[in-house]
């Protein structure tokens, strides 16, 4: 018993870690059809700008902020303005492959440009263990579980309480009703690409120092996630945040009850029954289909 | 069309540069094994012909990625040896090793690598040559370190499922069961693997005498790591890639106590590989691995074979790098002391380590066996 | 299609024939091993381009069953099998294993199937590792040998290429039968209106499912010239990436054109080994074409030129509807 | 005469809403039947039920006194069942003629002949003289995506015949078709209907296309049959005034 309460604990928190990137894809999703396959990347990255930006004698603090807005710059408005506008009329695979072979882009020039070595990163969270019901459990981890759980209350509360989250999620539904009605649907795009550019950031701050700065740290992170966010529902913040931590346990009691050698097969037939009988995902929505 | 390639005229003419082939995992699962390994060699042919060269004649490499995959390993490789160069170097990876050695025995071209696995020197292969232990000569020390030593009558294995570690795993349980060692738990890991929770709860229950831990060192930390917030206080053994410097700055205190055998460790009390060290750390401002010193030690092997047949002669390579020794006094670039055997396995000094209070402490030196 | 362009194609198709068949005498053994790995994975991204382009059905697993064909070649042949045998076994497996993996398409359909898929390529890689007894696990299989064909070796490289590109005509051959038989016209009535083509009284869930079955059999065949062109397989090829990769080169050549498949090939398998000589550079180089080229044209290689001769026959039938309305006003 | 359709006590709700209300009619052989009703009068809800496209939640559905409720629309249609949609639904990338082959291949052979036959299904003749029929000769090779709406809305139409459908269901056929090529239409399902014994049932809102070639029109209010007779009758009946044309 004693037992399972660790494996619970320690799964929810490498499933914050899953969760809080998986938010991301489902925001993209939900206002531009989006399939990112480089959002791991996307993780990745900002450590490095981070990293960059310390090399060059700037103080922790100021190489944050640094890193963040250039993320914000680059995986956000870049990323749409260069990417994601010449292809979304295209339909959603030729811009899902121009994701992958983003994501191969950013992994070679971190290679190239930093180093094929992992870096270690310093935490804003400090390193120790505290105890909670008797378990240690690390402050990193924590540290990121209350960050996912901040953002989804941030986000929902952004979405439902503001007028710009009402005018974003009405260009999220129909995006041609929203434009006729008045709102300023691209500008209400680029927002999303922006807030899931701070968010990869942030998610990066934190999940660096456990996960380590290395180019291939994103592949891991963004496949994880990517079946988080599926089986949590595509098309909602929540349900990525619920998909993330089940799939966390699911990971971990896998490992200690099936085989750690299949560990990796229990999150995928989960994902196999749920896509069957609730195709929208735990959480989702039913996706509107046209005859 | 683009596909052909240029065949060399006369190639060893001379004064004309030497001609070397590196074909390493430089991008892929193993882009950090093929990036040290590929710095090493740089490292080790820039100081070489800053002196003069082997022979009078410079050194020249060509680095092609092998994606670490067999079947782009087997292109660049067969690419490398249709431009015949003198010695070919690399893969990294076992399965590479394995696709590509039979294309570079049939060449006649020697091949030194950085395989570990314990089959590849086994297979009668006259042209293949390691750089550090297989497996078939590590395990063994460390199977006897935790015998004799450790004195553990039961123990649980923690291993990445890759080639290297599944290679590992295999070779110690059967050294454990020569010493009737009992393997109280048998754990898979993946690589990249974050959450060690399941695997160390799982240790815990089997209740064994001590665990041996074949990961890589990014996963070594982070269930050092886990193994101190459970509890765990067995003694934890390992090779290079459990008590290696880099381990212990990722782990921090988590690492104090772990233990084990070191073939080859950029962190051993050898004056020549401390001079190594710091050199290769001004040159790419990393700390290498054991695969930067593999890399840098490949080309050194080809100076003194070199220099022994003195001429440069391709076909005659591998046999006289067989049952060479090369001593570190007479040709300091090979740090220490080596012996090749007749099927190109490595004979060197080891040492057994122990990290206390962060730092490695060598407790035993394992000497050259002959 | 006029006359002159019609003949313009035969010769166009004779000169790359010819080549593909002359040229290789004159490359050496590293170009022959790349233009016969463009050959097998050309097989494989004409199996998918069947599913995904023709019947729009998406698959994340095409590199899974290249696996399976790969396993099933490695294990037969050391086994002392022929290789044919092992064909008949790939194409039966593959297309069983396809026709089940169908079924979640009756249910769901687009992103959602992707990720049905998605979770078997990662399954099938876990068996790939794990079943050490049938695969010898991530020791891989070495010393794959090659065929006998008619009693002629083909252990060289320049017999195995031609064997890897006749096996390329015959599929090609067969692929292109396929689509121009009803059965092609069913699969492209089933991407472009399911609800119309059920209608017209096409079982779409037949032609579904055998859209899957018949692209998972190609991979099948990719696989099996791919074990004894490396003649050393493991697992880790097989993983998602090799998917991936495969949709990649069916999206970049060009879904649903016959032969998209040949181009995104060669993109996938020449054009990082053109770019090489930017050393470190060059998968950097390769993502950013790839990635250009999306931008420039999302329906791939051949989706420019499609659009070229669509702008082109619009201009002329303008042209000719411009002539047509003069000489009517001209006449009094 | 004997009836080609019975429909009998068809319901279908969706959620809460209830679409077709208990409707019950039947069509004899070689009838043009219209059938009409307000926007949203659940006509097209009722054409989807009759073909399988949706499941009824009651009532049965016969065809030449066969129950087939429940069936695929892909079985129903080889039984010679055929329909046309309210929206346009060609195969934009095929030619025009490959788009009647379509419509007409599975109607022959198996699926091993259609797979290892003639690329055509032997339906090249039959195909180039269906597109003589609805008058679209010069356009047989154009992709079907390239022709003007009303060329579209014939070759859909024209289809529907491909398989030689004793019973074909028309959604709209002649909603944004201009009236040259209203004529057109009009007179060719006047000519199959009179020549091959086909029999029709159409949906229409353009009441002058709908009384001047139906024999008998029902219309449908709220999900329910409101009335039935021949055009004179329905012109003449109050409630149906009052529902329907009266606005």
């Amino acid at each position: 018993m004693s037992n399972l309460l660790d494996l619970l604990i320690s799964g929810l928190a490498t499933g914050a870690i899953y969760a809080i990137v998986a938010v991301g894809f489902t925001l993209l999703w939900q206002t531009s059809q989006t399939i990112n396959f480089a959002q791991g990347e996307f993780v990745m990255l900002p450590a490095f700008l981070m990293l960059a930006a310390m090399h060059a004698g700037v103080p922790f603090w100021l190489a944050i902020i640094i890193g963040m807005l250039a993320s914000m710059l680059l995986l956000g408005l870049g990323f749409k303005l260069l990417l994601v506008d010449p292809m979304l009329r295209h339909g959603v695979l030729p811009l899902a492959i121009a994701t992958m072979a983003l994501a191969i882009g950013i992994k070679e020039a971190v290679k190239q440009f930093f180093s094929a070595e992992a870096s270690p990163f310093p935490s804003i969270v400090p390193a120790g263990d505290i105890a909670i019901l008797g378990r240690q459990v690390s402050v990193q981890s924590l540290g990121v579980l209350a960050l996912a759980i901040a953002a989804v209350i941030g986000l929902t509360a952004l979405l439902n309480r503001t007028s710009i989250g009402h005018q974003m999620q009405a260009t999220a539904q129909n995006p041609t009703v929203a434009r006729i009605i008045g709102i300023p649907v691209e500008r209400m795009i680029l927002l999303t690409f922006l807030i899931n550019a701070f968010l990869v950031a942030l998610a990066s701050l934190l999940i660096t120092p456990i996960y380590l700065a290395k180019f291939s740290s994103g592949e891991v992170l963004g496949q994880a996630a990517f079946i988080a966010a599926i089986v949590g529902g595509f098309n909602q913040v929540r349900g990525a945040i619920a998909g993330g931590l089940l799939i966390g346990v699911v990971d971990n009691l896998a490992a200690a009850y099936v085989s750690t050698q299949y560990r990796a097969a229990v999150p995928m037939i989960l994902l196999i029954g749920i896509i069957l009988l609730r195709p929208q995902g735990l959480l989702g929505r039913a996706e509107e289909r046209t005859v | 069309m683009l596909l052909a390639t240029v065949v060399a005229g006369p190639a060893f003419a001379q004064g004309a540069p030497i001609k070397l082939a590196n074909v390493a995992e430089l991008s892929g699962g193993g882009a950090t094994v093929g990036t040290n390994w590929k710095n090493g060699i740089d490292l080790a042919i820039e100081e070489i012909n800053a002196k003069g060269g082997v022979l009078g004649r410079k050194l020249e490499v060509t680095h092609a990625d092998s994606q670490s995959n067999p079947g782009v390993a087997r292109a660049q490789v067969q690419k490398a040896l249709d431009g015949e160069p003198y010695v070919l170097l690399g893969p990294g990876y076992s399965g590479s090793v394995k696709v590509t050695a039979p294309l570079a025995a049939e060449a006649g071209i020697a091949q030194i690598m950085g395989g570990e696995a314990a089959e590849l020197t086994q297979a009668g292969n006259k042209f293949l040559f390691r750089t550090s232990f297989g497996q078939q000569s590590s395990m063994p020390k460390v199977a006897k370190y935790i015998n004799d030593e450790v004195k553990a009558k039961s123990v649980a294995i923690v291993w990445v499922n890759n080639d290297f570690g599944r290679g590992g795993r295999d070779v110690i349980t059967r050294e454990f069961g020569k010493y009737g060692i009992k393997v109280a738990a048998d754990l898979s890991t993946e690589a990249g693997q974050a959450d060690f929770a399941a695997d160390v709860s799982k240790i815990k229950a089997a209740a064994p005498d001590a665990v041996f831990v074949y990961l890589n060192e990014e996963e070594s930390a982070r269930i050092l790591k886990e193994l101190k917030r459970q509890a765990v206080t067995v003694p934890l053994v390992g090779e290079t890639t459990l008590i290696g410097q880099k381990v212990v700055e990722l782990a921090g205190d988590a690492a104090n106590g772990a233990r084990g055998h070191v073939g080859l460790t950029t962190d051993a009390p050898v004056d020549l590989i401390k001079a190594f060290r710091e050199k290769f750390s001004k040159k790419y401002n990393y700390v290498p691995d054991h695969n930067g010193l593999k890399g840098y030690l490949a080309i050194y092997m080809i100076k003194a074979t070199t220099e022994k047949m003195g001429k440069v002669d391709s076909k005659a390579f591998a046999d006289n790098l067989h049952g060479l020794t090369i001593k570190a006094a007479s040709e300091p670039g090979i740090l220490m002391d080596v012996t090749f055997d007749a099927n190109g396995d490595i004979d060197r000094q080891g040492f057994l380590v122990e990290i206390v209070d962060g730092k490695q402490v060598i407790k035993k030196v394992l000497p050259k066996l002959n | 299609m006029s006359l002159v362009q019609r003949y313009w194609r035969i010769v166009l198709g004779i000169v790359v024939i010819a080549a593909l068949i002359v040229a290789p005498m004159y490359l050496n053994r590293y170009g022959l091993f790349i233009l016969s790995q463009w050959a097998v994975m050309t097989i494989a991204a004409m199996g998918l381009n069947l599913t995904l382009g023709y019947a729009g059905q998406v698959s994340l697993a095409q590199g899974a069953f290249v696996g399976i064909g790969a396993y099933a070649a490695a294990i037969m042949t050391s086994n002392g099998m022929p290789l044919i045998a092992a064909l008949v076994v790939a194409i039966i497996l593959c297309f069983a294993i396809g026709w089940i993996l169908g079924y979640p398409a009756l249910r769901v359909q687009h992103h959602y199937l992707a990720f049905v898929t998605l979770a078997f390529s990662t399954l099938a890689f876990l068996v790939f590792r794990n079943e050490s007894w049938l695969t010898n696990g991530i020791y891989g299989i070495s010393n794959i040998p090659r065929p006998s064909i008619f009693g002629y070796p083909t252990n060289r490289p320049l017999p195995f290429y031609y064997v890897c590109l006749g096996s390329l005509g015959l599929v090609s051959l067969a692929t292109w039968w396929l689509i121009r038989s009803p059965w092609g016209r069913a699969f492209v009535a089933l991407r472009e209106n399911p609800v119309r083509a059920l209608s017209l009284g096409i079982d779409t869930r037949r032609y579904t499912l055998m859209a899957f079955a018949i692209g998972s059999a190609l991979g099948g065949v990719a696989g099996t010239l791919y074990a004894p062109l490396t003649q050393y397989i493991d697992p880790v090829p097989f993983n998602l990436s090799l998917s991936l990769d495969l949709l990649m080169m069916v999206i970049v050549g060009g879904a649903g054109f016959f032969f998209g498949p040949f181009l995104g090939a060669m993109i996938a398998v020449l054009l990082p080994e053109w770019l090489r000589f930017t050393q470190g550079y060059y998968l950097m180089l390769y993502a950013v074409a790839v990635i250009g080229l999306l931008i420039y044209s999302p329906t791939g290689i051949l989706g420019i030129i499609d659009r070229y001769l669509i702008e082109r026959r619009t201009r002329a039938a303008s042209a000719l509807r411009a002539v047509a309305k003069s000489s009517l006003e001209a006449t009094p | 005469m004997t009836a080609v359709l019975e429909i009998s006590d068809i319901k279908k709700n969706f959620g809460g809403i209830t679409a077709v209300d208990g409707v019950s009619f039947d069509v004899q052989e070689g009838e043009i039947l219209g059938l009409i009703g307000p926007n949203g009068c659940g006509k097209s809800t009722l054409f989807n039920c009759i073909l399988g496209q949706l499941k009824p939640n009651g009532g049965e559905v016969k065809v030449d006194g066969r129950v087939v409720t429940g069936f695929r629309p892909s079985d129903l249609n080889r039984l010679g069942v055929s329909r046309t949609f309210q929206l346009l639904q060609v195969f934009p990338k095929l030619s025009v003629r490959e788009n009647l082959i379509l419509a007409g291949q599975e109607h022959q052979g198996n699926m091993l002949s259609r797979l290892l036959g003639p690329s055509d299904a032997g339906l090249s003749k039959a195909a180039d003289q269906m597109i003589d029929f609805f008058k679209l000769g010069h356009l047989a090779g154009e992709s079907a995506g390239g022709l003007s709406y009303g060329q579209q809305k014939l070759l859909d139409a024209a289809m529907a015949f491909m398989g030689g459908p004793r019973l074909v269901l028309l959604d709209e056929p002649a909603g944004g078709v201009n009236l040259t090529m209203l004529g057109d239409l009009k007179a060719r399902l006047a000519e199959i209907n009179r020549e091959r014994r086909a029999t029709f049932v159409v949906i229409e809102h353009n009441m002058e296309f709908v009384m001047s070639l139906c024999s008998r029109v029902v219309v449908m209010a709220e999900g329910k049959v409101l009335a039935i007779g021949t055009p004179a009758e329905i012109r003449a009946n109050t409630a149906v005034i009052d529902a329907y044309l009266g606005h």
